[in-house]
């Protein structure tokens, strides 16, 4: 039973392409009907992770606030994105008057792409990757460079002075948050030596009866807490979401769209988001592994989206919970302390793998990350002068 | 010079284990341990929750609370039991003047103790229930109806005596303790009056007997 | 001539398409490149220039050099185009509007007469170069990655960290540059 | 105070936070001219809220008046009315019984509570919160708000105060309410606390934003917890006596540098004092009149002259200064209302800042618009 449903996705797969070859239809036609379903279904799944937690999201931070969140349309709320996507497309979707027509609807529509195409490198259970790219780590950070442009040109075209500030904010914050992001990405693919996420996956088997996933090495940990806080930043989530900050900037690079565009709009947020969720999985928490090679009997591709959801319901906790960054605040962050950070991580890996993986690897880089961590915050703080306060009392 | 005092949070386990970290990152876990703690709270500990469901739940005024004011009448009959004689002094004194009384006159023109149109603008009356303190005539309360939206803005939004009217019953179902009251104090006021006509009667009959014996008294 | 077209596709309908194909993104980059030029409004113009970027990456990674497509579409689009746009957005607005005037008049002829002349210069280069024109560029099995890995970091580690410095000396300059200004 | 180099209008850009805007607790604008983030220049703008409250009073008599009085500070409505209260007894003579007083000091101590929770909570929401402290906070007052529901017939708009006492008596049961509101009021307030005072990014965003000495604080007529946070112990309830606050142990706080993090701290220690004021004030209520039976509240026609009534408002210093000419109108019916007055600096604490803190200066006075614009 297990092992019917691990290839699942495959053997239909081929059942349907058999079906239709069974017609005679021409060899060409049937790579382009294979194609289309395996990117259909990849849509197909994330657009309904989008739609289970755009309420799932409102419905964790209600009970984080003590309240209950939207439970009137359908059972607990579930069909709440049918009444969103309803409302969204029904809106009027006003262009201001001065804005950039063309700039104002590819914005987007440019948003969208990147976030779509990033898909495609994701492994998603043992032998489900879409596109196999021994450079797929790459292309995911090549592709994703498009978001930037278009929250510029969303920014800029709509001739609104909050959506500049925004749109600036976004670029600043997006470029300095790359930076540590990929060298996070690369210390996992330097140790598992190649840079294709399949490859990265399998390196990270079950040591033993230990899972043999990055997150529990010393460097992968710290490495993971930068990937995780630099993931937050690209996908502009709190406390990283300086571009829309609500209480002065209205809604930053996104004030002039309403209607489909800023449906469009959130719906590239949250694939963007769960793509780089996804990432996060394959690099640090073993993709589709299981944890225990006990639990092998579970398909692989569950483990991936389970993970994948925890991740993504982590996100929302801590946008819960955390107010939003001031922008010197964050950009200081960015340069002075994750890329720094990144650097060393890189050097404990190093140092990890070649003094043998074993009780002295961890040791060596427990050390170093240990000592940058205590340097780095000891100069965080003292420019900050975060001092706890003491307060005088009068009868 | 002293710290504020140690609260059930911070005594309890979790909060001495968090409040003891002091590495940089620790006020972030600290805050995130407490939204997870709200989180899981929030199934558990069924206090935490103070949302009513309100369409499903009816809410449950308390006994005071207050909307609109409403006029009260005794017996059955709404006309003839209305204890508003249109004094108009909560007319007065209502502070966004949003009272209209016109009193009664019967065939002949004479003013009668009770108002022919008694309107109330509710969409400018801020239930403030100052009519309630000034009227001597504990004819008018406040009414618990908070649902009086309505489609257009004047027309439903006047309250006509007709609908002001509400039985006494009415009232002691809202306002159970004050309508007791109330009608302990009417109560009081008529046996009043009633003990100062029967003594004012007796007086008159003793003068009347004084006035009789005084005629006989001369006669004889 | 249309005839052998027509049964060419019949044969092998997605090596023409192929083909056709790979001339597309390089068709896209010449009209964003042109788009780039002509265009009035500078953010505009800032963005064709973009697209450009994009379907250069994409012409790259359509001839196989997938390493180097990648490459491409990161540097270029994900950071040089944001300076160039944050130049535009930093840059005084009064002279913004002078400098997209000065297309008018004789700018256009030179343009095409410089034009020309490079495009000369360099099918000149080309044709006299050493390599045989007819030799295909790599062939279908792309470089993997690991090995312009080694190269880069084997033979070619000198060129790499001169890039490097340079690299670090031009971003010192500016950042000084900028400071004096603020 | 950091001092800007002369304007050079090419490089700001003039933004308009407002009046329609999220987070500026109200309709209230400001004209922000930006360098960059960096504030230049901030010229605030209100009055879209004005009302017309003081000439209505001088046209109405003063129990009429009364009602007015909540809708000036709509968060802390009943501690308005015991100001109002307060100066037309200085102004008629009219005294005040035991029983009266206790119930003043509890209602206006929970109205002091609620009032800091709620800006504790939207001091977060100005942060970039998501509302979480916001809706923590309102869960606090909404147990608050219930009891004055149950006690003057509405949420809000109590219209509790009379001049001699309060309009009606505590109902049955109320007490053991208020107690157990009172008991758990800490725990929500560590919830609040454990949630913003160790936060880094709270710690760094708060921290130096916004500060203001002692001495320009007092010039600037500053008053209430913002007066406090810049170090000058000046607490009316300690000053006046007035009530019997005499009667109840109670510290009050003191800041050191006056910043926005000092001002979010005195609220939350100042929410503290008040959970012990009415620990204190619940236990030893006593039993007696709640209203003053020998004065006139529809007919109040107080003798000629001037009376100034002022208390320690959750906001600042709350003062009703009434000219009474023998009729049963006053004659001058002003406020002073310290939301308009801790106003005044914004302009000269946001200068230099950054357009992110200029929300939070805002959010850390706490001001609100009924009251800044009557």
């Amino acid at each position: 039973m297990s092992e019917f449903l691990e290839t699942a996705p495959v053997w239909l797969k081929d059942w349907v392409l058999g079906l239709l070859a069974g017609f005679g239809v021409p060899g060409w036609i049937l790579d382009l009907v294979a194609a289309g379903m395996v990117v259909g279904t990849c849509i197909g799944i994330f657009l309904g992770l989008f739609a289970l937690m755009s309420v799932m999201e409102r419905k964790i931070l209600a009970r984080c606030q003590n309240r209950y969140g939207p439970n009137r349309v359908g059972p607990f709320g579930l069909f709440q994105p049918v009444a969103d996507g309803i409302k969204m497309i029904t809106k009027e979707d006003i262009v201001p008057a001065a804005a950039d027509r063309v700039v104002h609807f590819l914005a987007p529509v440019v948003m969208m792409v990147p976030a779509l195409l990033v898909l495609a490198i994701l492994p998603y259970g043992r032998d489900l990757v879409p596109v196999q790219l021994d450079a797929g780590i790459l292309y995911f950070f090549a592709v994703g460079a498009g978001t930037e442009v278009a929250v510029f040109m969303a920014g800029w075209s709509s001739n609104n002075k909050y959506s500049v500030i925004g749109a600036m904010r976004a670029i600043a914050q997006m470029i300095s948050y790359e930076m540590p992001l990929v060298i996070a990405a690369l210390t996992a693919a330097m140790v598992s030596g190649s840079l294709a996420p399949q490859a990265i996956v399998e390196a990270q088997g079950p040591a033993g009866f230990l899972p043999g996933w990055y997150v529990f090495t010393p460097w992968g940990f710290v490495a993971a807490l930068i990937f995780y806080t630099c993931a937050l930043a690209e996908s502009n989530r709190c406390p990283f979401d300086l571009p829309e900050g609500e209480s002065e900037l209205v809604a930053g690079h996104l004030t002039e769209y309403s209607g489909f565009k800023y449906a469009t709009f959130f719906m590239a947020e949250y694939i963007g988001m769960f793509a780089i969720c996804g990432l996060f999985v394959t690099l640090f928490l073993g993709g589709w592994q299981a944890p225990l090679p006990a639990l092998g009997f579970v398909p692989s591709w569950v483990w991936f989206f389970a993970k994948v959801c925890a991740v993504a319901g982590s996100m929302v906790w801590v946008r819960a919970t955390l107010p939003r960054l001031r922008i010197d605040h964050m950009l200081g962050f960015a340069w002075k302390f994750l890329l720094p950070m990144g650097f060393v991580t890189f050097l404990a890996a190093a140092c990890w793998h070649y003094a043998g993986r074993g009780p002295a690897g961890w040791l060596a880089s427990l050390a170093i990350v240990g000592a940058a961590y205590v340097a780095l915050s000891a100069n965080f703080s003292r420019r900050f002068s975060l001092e706890r306060r003491v307060y005088q009392f009068s009868e | 010079m002293n710290e504020q005092k140690t609260s059930r949070w911070s005594e309890s386990f979790a909060g001495r284990l968090l409040s003891g970290l002091r590495f940089p990152g620790a006020g972030l876990v600290k805050g995130l341990a407490v939204t997870a703690r709200n989180f899981v709270g929030s199934y558990f500990e069924k206090d935490r929750l103070l949302t009513e469901l309100y369409p499903e739940q009816r809410p449950r005024l308390p006994e005071n609370s207050r909307s609109f004011p409403f006029l009260i009448y005794d017996g059955n009959d709404p006309e003839a039991g209305m204890r508003c004689v249109s004094c108009k002094i909560c007319e007065k004194e209502c502070p966004p003047q949003c009272i209209y009384i016109v009193q009664d006159r019967d065939a002949a023109g004479k003013a009668l103790k009770r108002p022919r149109v008694f309107n109330i603008d509710i969409s400018v009356c801020m239930s403030c229930q100052i009519c309630v303190e000034v009227c001597p005539f504990e004819s008018i309360r406040m009414d618990q109806v908070f649902e009086a939206s309505s489609y257009d803005r004047f027309g439903s939004l006047v309250l006509t005596k007709r609908d002001l009217l509400k039985s006494n019953e009415y009232y002691h179902g809202i306002h159970p303790t004050e309508a007791a009251e109330t009608d302990a104090r009417i109560e009081a006021d008529r046996k009043k009056k009633e003990a100062a006509a029967a003594a004012k009667a007796a007086k008159a009959a003793e003068t009347a007997k004084a006035a009789a014996e005084k005629k006989e008294a001369p006669a004889a | 001539m249309i005839q052998n077209i027509l049964n060419e596709l019949a044969a092998d309908p997605w090596g023409v398409a192929g083909k056709w194909f790979a001339l597309a993104p390089a068709a896209v980059l010449l009209l964003a490149a042109a788009a780039a030029v002509v265009a009035r409004n500078l953010v505009r113009a800032a963005l064709a220039l973009t697209l450009s970027f994009m379907a250069l990456g994409v012409l790259f990674i359509s001839l196989g050099a997938e390493f180097l497509g990648f490459v491409q579409l990161m540097v270029y689009v994900g950071a040089v185009a944001m300076l160039i746009v944050f130049a535009i957005l930093l840059t005084r607005p009064d002279r913004l509007r002078r400098t997209a005037t000065a297309l008018r008049g004789a700018g256009p002829a030179a343009g095409v007469v410089i034009g020309l002349v490079t495009l000369g210069g360099l099918l000149g280069v080309i044709s006299t170069s050493p390599l045989a024109a007819g030799t295909k560029c790599a062939p279908a099995a792309t470089a993997p990655v690991a090995r312009i890995g080694e190269v880069l970091m084997g033979s070619h580690v000198a060129a790499l960290l001169a890039v490097g410095v340079l690299l670090t000396a031009a971003l010192v300059g500016a950042a000084i540059l900028a400071i004096e200004d603020k | 105070m950091s001092v800007m180099p002369p304007l050079d209008s090419s490089r700001t850009l003039d933004v308009s936070l407002g009046p329609q805007h999220p987070s500026t607790h109200g309709v209230f604008r400001m004209n922000v001219t930006l360098d960059g983030e960096t504030v230049v220049r901030l010229q605030p703008v209100f009055g879209y809220l004005h009302r017309n409250h003081e000439k209505i009073a001088e046209t109405h008599s003063y129990l009429a008046a009364m009602p007015y009085t909540d809708r000036l500070d709509y968060i802390c409505p009943i501690t308005n009315n015991w100001a109002y209260a307060l100066a037309v007894e200085k102004l008629a003579g009219i005294e005040v019984p035991e029983r009266a007083e206790y119930i003043r000091v509890i209602v206006g101590e929970f109205t002091r509570l609620q009032n800091h929770a709620a800006l504790l909570g939207f001091l977060a929401g100005d942060l970039g919160g998501w509302g979480t402290a916001l809706l923590w906070a309102f869960r606090l007052r909404e147990k608050i708000l219930d009891l004055f529901e149950s006690l003057t017939g509405a949420r809000m708009m109590a219209n509790y105060m009379r001049f001699g006492g309060c309009r009606c008596d505590l109902p049955v049961g109320w007490l053991e309410a208020a107690r157990a509101v009172v008991r758990d009021a800490h725990g929500q307030l560590d919830e609040l606390e454990a949630l913003l005072t160790g936060n880094e990014i709270i710690l760094a965003r708060l921290q130096g934003v916004g500060a203001l000495t002692g001495e320009r604080a007092i010039n600037g007529g500053f008053s209430g917890p913002v007066l406090r946070a810049s170090g000058v112990d000046y607490d009316i309830r300690k000053v006046d006596r007035y009530g019997i606050y005499d009667r109840f142990r109670f510290r009050v706080p003191r800041g050191t540098a006056g910043d926005c993090f000092d001002r979010m701290m005195m609220r939350l220690l100042e929410a503290r004092e008040s959970v012990g004021i009415l620990e204190q004030a619940l236990a030893g209520i006593p039993e007696g009149p709640v209203v003053n039976p020998k004065a006139k509240q529809r007919g109040l026609r107080p003798p000629a002259g001037e009376a100034y009534g002022r208390i320690e408002g959750p906001k600042g210093e709350l003062g009703f200064y009434l000219i009474s000419d023998g009729t049963d109108r006053p004659y001058r019916y002003r406020v002073r209302p310290p939301s308009l007055i801790n106003l005044t600096l914004l302009e000269e604490l946001c200068i230099g800042t950054k357009l992110a803190d200029v929300m939070v200066i805002l959010g850390s006075i706490d001001i609100v618009l009924g009251e800044v614009d009557r």
